[in-house]
């Protein structure tokens, strides 16, 4: 049995059909009958995108979240995403990789989700493999389950921004076991997972913007409004407390977003090249672009300004990765670097939400404006590499396709945060800490501990 | 003898220094300090919103001296931490009952 | 000539034996006679994995341990930690590496240490090589020397948590030096090295759980009893002076020990997906139980409780990696985090001794409990991977020599740790720094320089 | 058509003469006429080799830096070094790439620049591939724009601590698009292109030591001699506020640094080994260097010191990273780091240039003794691996070919720069900010944020 | 010439501008300091090691005001800073002797 | 009532702080300063340039107490803090016209 981990934007068949156009790397035709290899260079690969994506966790974005707040709930921030990945982690080896990934190829709920026969990896030996995008090639299957759990671990710690500063550790802890069963596990399916739903329309989704951005965003969003604003939110200054933990953060998340978006290659071969400089050269686009913005609008550049429009540009350029030519890419992003600024300047204090660290203003509107984009980047005619026969490629229809996702994606994570929220408040009694909790800081009031002493 | 209080600009630091070693004074304490007053402060802006930030960073002297010296301390402060711009601050002179040096146990002018 | 790196567990012979259940890569049964080749796959994995034990000691164990000492001591640690590297270094190439791994392969001191003939790494070529443990791969005989470099340099540093905030510089790399030579060196051998005493008996040290852990944990406990506590030990707060600090080490330490562990099989297969998915669960493991166990006994969970208990977890998977399932890694990885706990919080008070950031107290007992627990979680039964016939493995047989292997480690190194100290306390006048200077702090008393200016 | 990218020291052909002694991966002769393979562990290890020179950059360079400048200048160097990469970049796949690798082979401008018929990577597509240093190995072309990319971007923010604490930020940036253009792409050309003129008169240039440090290193003279001093300089202490910022900066540099120069290598043998334990070791010599001149001179090892001799090592390995052997590699090390501290300490006040964060006296003078000590440490009889016959290596003669390499990159970069800042003054009347600006610090005055709150 | 020395709650101070705001005080200044009293701290534990904290975080504000002004700001100080619960602080006044204006060098209370 | 200001070592707090509460005196407010004096400060070398370090850490500590116990607690903190090494510091005593206990709003030494 192979994983369908795919690009996107093909039905199973048509992919096995565009693979001769990615063999690139292999240097004679592939005869027919040969049995598929595992190359060691693939492995290698993999497992070194594997390691950088964890780093772009733990430290990389617990630091760009912890420098944001204020100096008493850093070590809340820090704790709730070392501990929320390490649930994740074996939340994922004992259903998560099963749910999302094995089961039945068709029929029943399979469009949606998996079933549980791969519960704590049973089955997954030492010879079990995954299939790549080149016919040939396959993977070691421990190896395509560890990858993918980096990628269920990020996206659901990336939604403590959007709560921080407020909420109880034990109920954040249920939220994202919630969450991550109820929508992360289903979106991973239907986008990358053979029977899923958005993988049989063609929705085109390299390493992940509608599963790990739009998802994480929404899910964000609505756990901010239901958890209600911080004390004194729009009424005093709510100062980062050390930018120079958010820019070691967002090196760290560049750095694990090459892992992240051109490991989403399973292979080691010149797309995955294409995903990489993609991958520089969005980001540097998003953050000359925010920078540009803000230099007109308000006279300066600034540090987090730039950091967080590279943000937005590996956002953006997430499910393009593979998809676009370099004008693409650097298009992309610069768009996303500008669209983030004015959803966190001017959207934000107008819809007046207190989404603390903006996981939705960044992610979840780099998200959508990357899914969709990836639509038009993707055409050959502007430098992209889509899937299949690239003649017959037509950016409308991919929209319309893409749009689909995003809108399911978008409702489906929205419902699934807000009856989490709900329950989590029944259970422990309200979300939210106490108000002498919130206003000694959570490092005390929750973690009984200071990060800076004398 | 008199406690004298200073309010300065954190870079006159140096200047005030030698001014009081030129006095012959030789002790003082130094605290981080914030100040409100007529000097504006600025805004900044992290993701959006702003920050109007009244609160300047100063530096606060204290010297203790004996009543004699008090005019002359003050007057040098005065003299060496000034810029001419807004903000350069304040000096409060106090009255001091006692003194006494940890060290010894002197009290008096001679703790100084 | 090959390099004798293996799994342990095994005497060469049997090792031989073994290798066709791992060569799950090999497309075609090895054809008994072919020329072992190398696979550039594999050297390039090695190469990252070299890289990332690096980054795993410069900056991270630096950082780990710099944000627990006082504001005034971090300068000192992090020099410690960077002059200790690079004089090991050093050391490693100019008698480290041949007295670990050269010379006869039997008789003599075979048993113990190997011999000088490779002096300043005299006859290690482009084209000399080093076995793998699969047959018909080997890798370029400096990858092997260059990543055990890693080893030798993070071993050695290590102890510096058990000394910090007290001990002269120059004594420090005095007893570094000695213990290195006496103790590092003939534990790699006797644990990696083909004649060595602990292969011949078949211990299993998948990475280095007696070699790295036992072993600088045990010196680190001897040379902090002998150095005495830091002033004011038990009577005032030492808080940590930046657990933000602390945190970035701990996530770099986990990022490189994915290179520590799964570059520990020399190759880039599925045995290697192993060992990393298990550096991934065993630590999340320890996180969460360290922290639950911190929740019922204190009421809190803790940033720092979160981090020990990963690197606990780290710790205990480390002899284990290869050898164990997903299952296997999970329980190991929480019985070291609630066990490590209790060590610090119990029995270091308890017997008073001021083993500064709890080297021993993790990395000692955690080493340990990795050590004795491998031979449970390598059990076919259990999941695990033991080598050779999986149907003749004992657990009561291999607990024992992995028993022999902790005595032996803990014996030998503590009393090469306390013979150090005295050397270096006659020759250096005391090894301590005077009591002004540990009161002022070891980073202008003995540095000159202060970490934090306005 | 191929990339040159060479290890310098020979024309294009003798360099193909000299392939046989560096083919020790192929398991077999090379057959004529075989056409070249990719092999995907080259590929794996040079994605991993780019994403690390990318991360010595962003944050490991900004944080080296970031340390060193006071508290209230740190974001401005952050966000310089964050804009300018993000900005090189993107004149790299613009212009850059083209300028410095396509082009005619002979005749015209070619022994000093290329051309622009890859203008945005026209005509490099997934089929495209660059030579590597092995005859049958090639790589995808966009693996090797990629990894140029870095060195662009890297090349050019290393300038900034030349500047730091003073230049407006228009103006630095302006100053860095020239310069970029008119220094480093002739450099780059001239050392690794075929057509270029050093490497046709066979300087040896392993990795960037003339294109990089020497260029840098005089840029960030001129530009602070032309700029002056900030004020305050010499007459009050500027001291860095956060040393544990540059020991993470320098970590992350060493880190990098290893994609850096055993990247160059383009491949995954046992020459990338080399220059890898090379890279380990000159370093390490370097800091035990300084600490030890430290040590004499001023009776205090310091952490400034440590981590300044080991950047020295780096820097003086960089050109002879894959020619030196392992002793040659740890005595130019120790002689860069005690030549630099006599550069920052001895010469600096002597010249009484504000250089503020010692490019030149690091980077220029460890270039340039890196340089000149290639032609030494190459020589066979010391251990080194030299291009070509080894038998017919002449020391004296490589030495005059480096000598030349020097001298040109000085004058050319020292010209380059000059003009530069003349241009840039003019434009933004004046380079650098206003008095008040400098005093309240360039977070403030040009960025308009401030790194820390309560 | 009185100063008004008073220990608040950090979280106070923005009330507390507000309300010297409109007794037209507008200058202060402002330290950080840690305090101890009837408030209990609490505990904190780090990897099993357990610290009383006894101090706890609060701001000092001086404020050099005129006799007149003095009852006024201290009463306005009290109110704004109130919390009713323990550890809210205290309001010193001293006598001041003399006051310079650095950047012009008037005295007395035209220099407040 | 008086306004005690004690200048110490920072090592000599916790001393200090037992030497007060076994007068009964369990209020005070400490302040982190720089202190310039007899002390000598030390040199620090960044990179080949060097700088002389003249300001030392020390802590401010200050205790409103009654008249009746403020020689009491000058002698107890001088006792406490009192290393016999040159820098031990200073002990200033000022008077105190008014104090108000913000929680209550109880004014005198009852606020104490
Ligand atoms: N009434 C006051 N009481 C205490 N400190 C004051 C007072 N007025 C001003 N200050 C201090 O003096 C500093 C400078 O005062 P400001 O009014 O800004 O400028 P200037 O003294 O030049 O008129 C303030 O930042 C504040 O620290
Ligand atoms: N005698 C004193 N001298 C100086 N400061 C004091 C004194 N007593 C209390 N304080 C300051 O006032 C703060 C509040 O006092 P505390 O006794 O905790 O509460 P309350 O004022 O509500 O009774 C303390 O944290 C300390 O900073
Ligand atoms: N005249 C003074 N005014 C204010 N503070 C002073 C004065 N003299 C000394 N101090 C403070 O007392 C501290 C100790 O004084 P110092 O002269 O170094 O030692 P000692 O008190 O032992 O003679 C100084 O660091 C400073 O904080």
């Amino acid at each position: 049995m192979k994983m369908d981990k795919v690009l996107g934007g093909a039905a199973l068949a048509s992919l096995l059909l565009a693979l001769p156009a990615f063999a690139q790397d292999a240097a004679a035709p592939v005869v027919e009958e040969a049995a598929a290899v595992v190359d060691k260079g693939d492995v290698a690969w993999m497992l070194v995108s594997t390691m950088v994506v964890i780093v772009m966790t733990i430290p990389g974005l617990a630091l760009f979240y912890g420098g944001l707040v204020r100096a008493k709930n850093i070590l809340s921030v820090l704790t709730q995403v070392f501990l929320g990945f390490s649930m994740i982690a074996i939340l994922w080896v004992a259903y998560g990789y099963s749910l999302a990934f094995a089961g039945p190829t068709e029929g029943g709920l399979s469009a949606f989700v998996g079933d549980l026969s791969k519960f704590f990896l049973n089955g997954v030996t030492l010879d079990s493999r995954a299939a790549t995008f080149s016919a040939g090639f396959e993977l070691p299957e421990l190896v395509f389950v560890t990858f993918q759990l980096t990628f269920a671990c990020i996206t659901s710690t990336l939604i403590i921004g959007g709560i921080a500063e407020r909420m109880k550790f034990g109920a954040l802890m249920a939220f994202l076991a919630i969450w991550f069963t109820f929508s992360y596990i289903p979106m991973a399916h239907m986008v990358w997972s053979g029977p899923g739903l958005l993988f049989g329309m063609g929705a085109y989704d390299f390493a992940g913007g509608t599963v790990v951005h739009i998802n994480s965003g929404v899910a964000a969003l609505v756990a901010a409004i239901v958890l209600g604003p911080r004390i004194g939110f729009m009424k005093e200054p709510i100062p980062p407390h050390n930018l120079v933990l958010t820019y070691i953060g967002a090196g760290l998340l560049w750095f694990g977003w090459f892992g992240f978006n051109a490991g989403s290659n399973l292979e080691a071969n010149a797309l995955t090249a294409v995903a990489l400089i993609n991958t520089v050269l969005a980001p540097a686009a998003g953050a000359l672009a925010w920078a540009l913005g803000e230099k007109i609008t308000r006279g300066h550049a600034s540090a987090l300004g730039a950091v967080s429009g590279a943000v937005a540009g590996l956002v953006a350029i997430t499910p393009a990765a593979g998809f676009a030519g370099v004008g693409g890419a650097i298009v992309l992003g610069a768009i996303a670097g500008v669209v983030c600024l004015w959803a966190v300047v001017t959207l934000k204090p107008l819809l007046k939400y207190d989404d603390s660290l903006d996981v939705f203003g960044i992610h979840g509107v780099g998200g959508i404006i990357g899914a969709l984009g990836t639509a038009i980047v993707a055409a050959p005619g502007l430098g992209g590499y889509p899937l299949g026969d690239a003649a017959a490629y037509s950016i409308g229809g991919q929209f319309m396709v893409q749009l689909t996702g995003v809108v399911i994606a978008v409702v489906w994570s929205g419902v699934v945060a807000l009856i989490a929220m709900l329950i989590v408040k029944a259970i422990f009694g309200g979300a939210r800490v106490s108000e002498a909790g919130e206003s000694d800081g959570l490092d005390l009031s929750s973690h009984g501990e200071r990060a800076y002493n004398g | 003898m008199k406690l004298v209080v200073a309010i300065i600009k954190p870079s006159r630091l140096e200047e005030v220094r030698q001014a009081l070693n030129s006095l012959d004074v030789h002790g003082m304490t130094v605290t981080e300090v914030k100040g409100y007053g007529r000097q504006k402060g600025h805004s900044e802006i992290y993701r959006g919103t702003e920050y109007a930030v009244h609160f300047l960073p100063k530096l606060k002297l204290e010297i203790a001296v004996d009543d004699s010296l008090a005019d002359n301390v003050s007057n040098a402060i005065r003299d060496s931490a000034q810029t001419g711009r807004i903000g350069d601050g304040k000096i409060f002179v106090l009255d001091l009952l006692a003194v006494t040096r940890i060290r010894t146990g002197e009290t008096g002018a001679s703790a100084l």
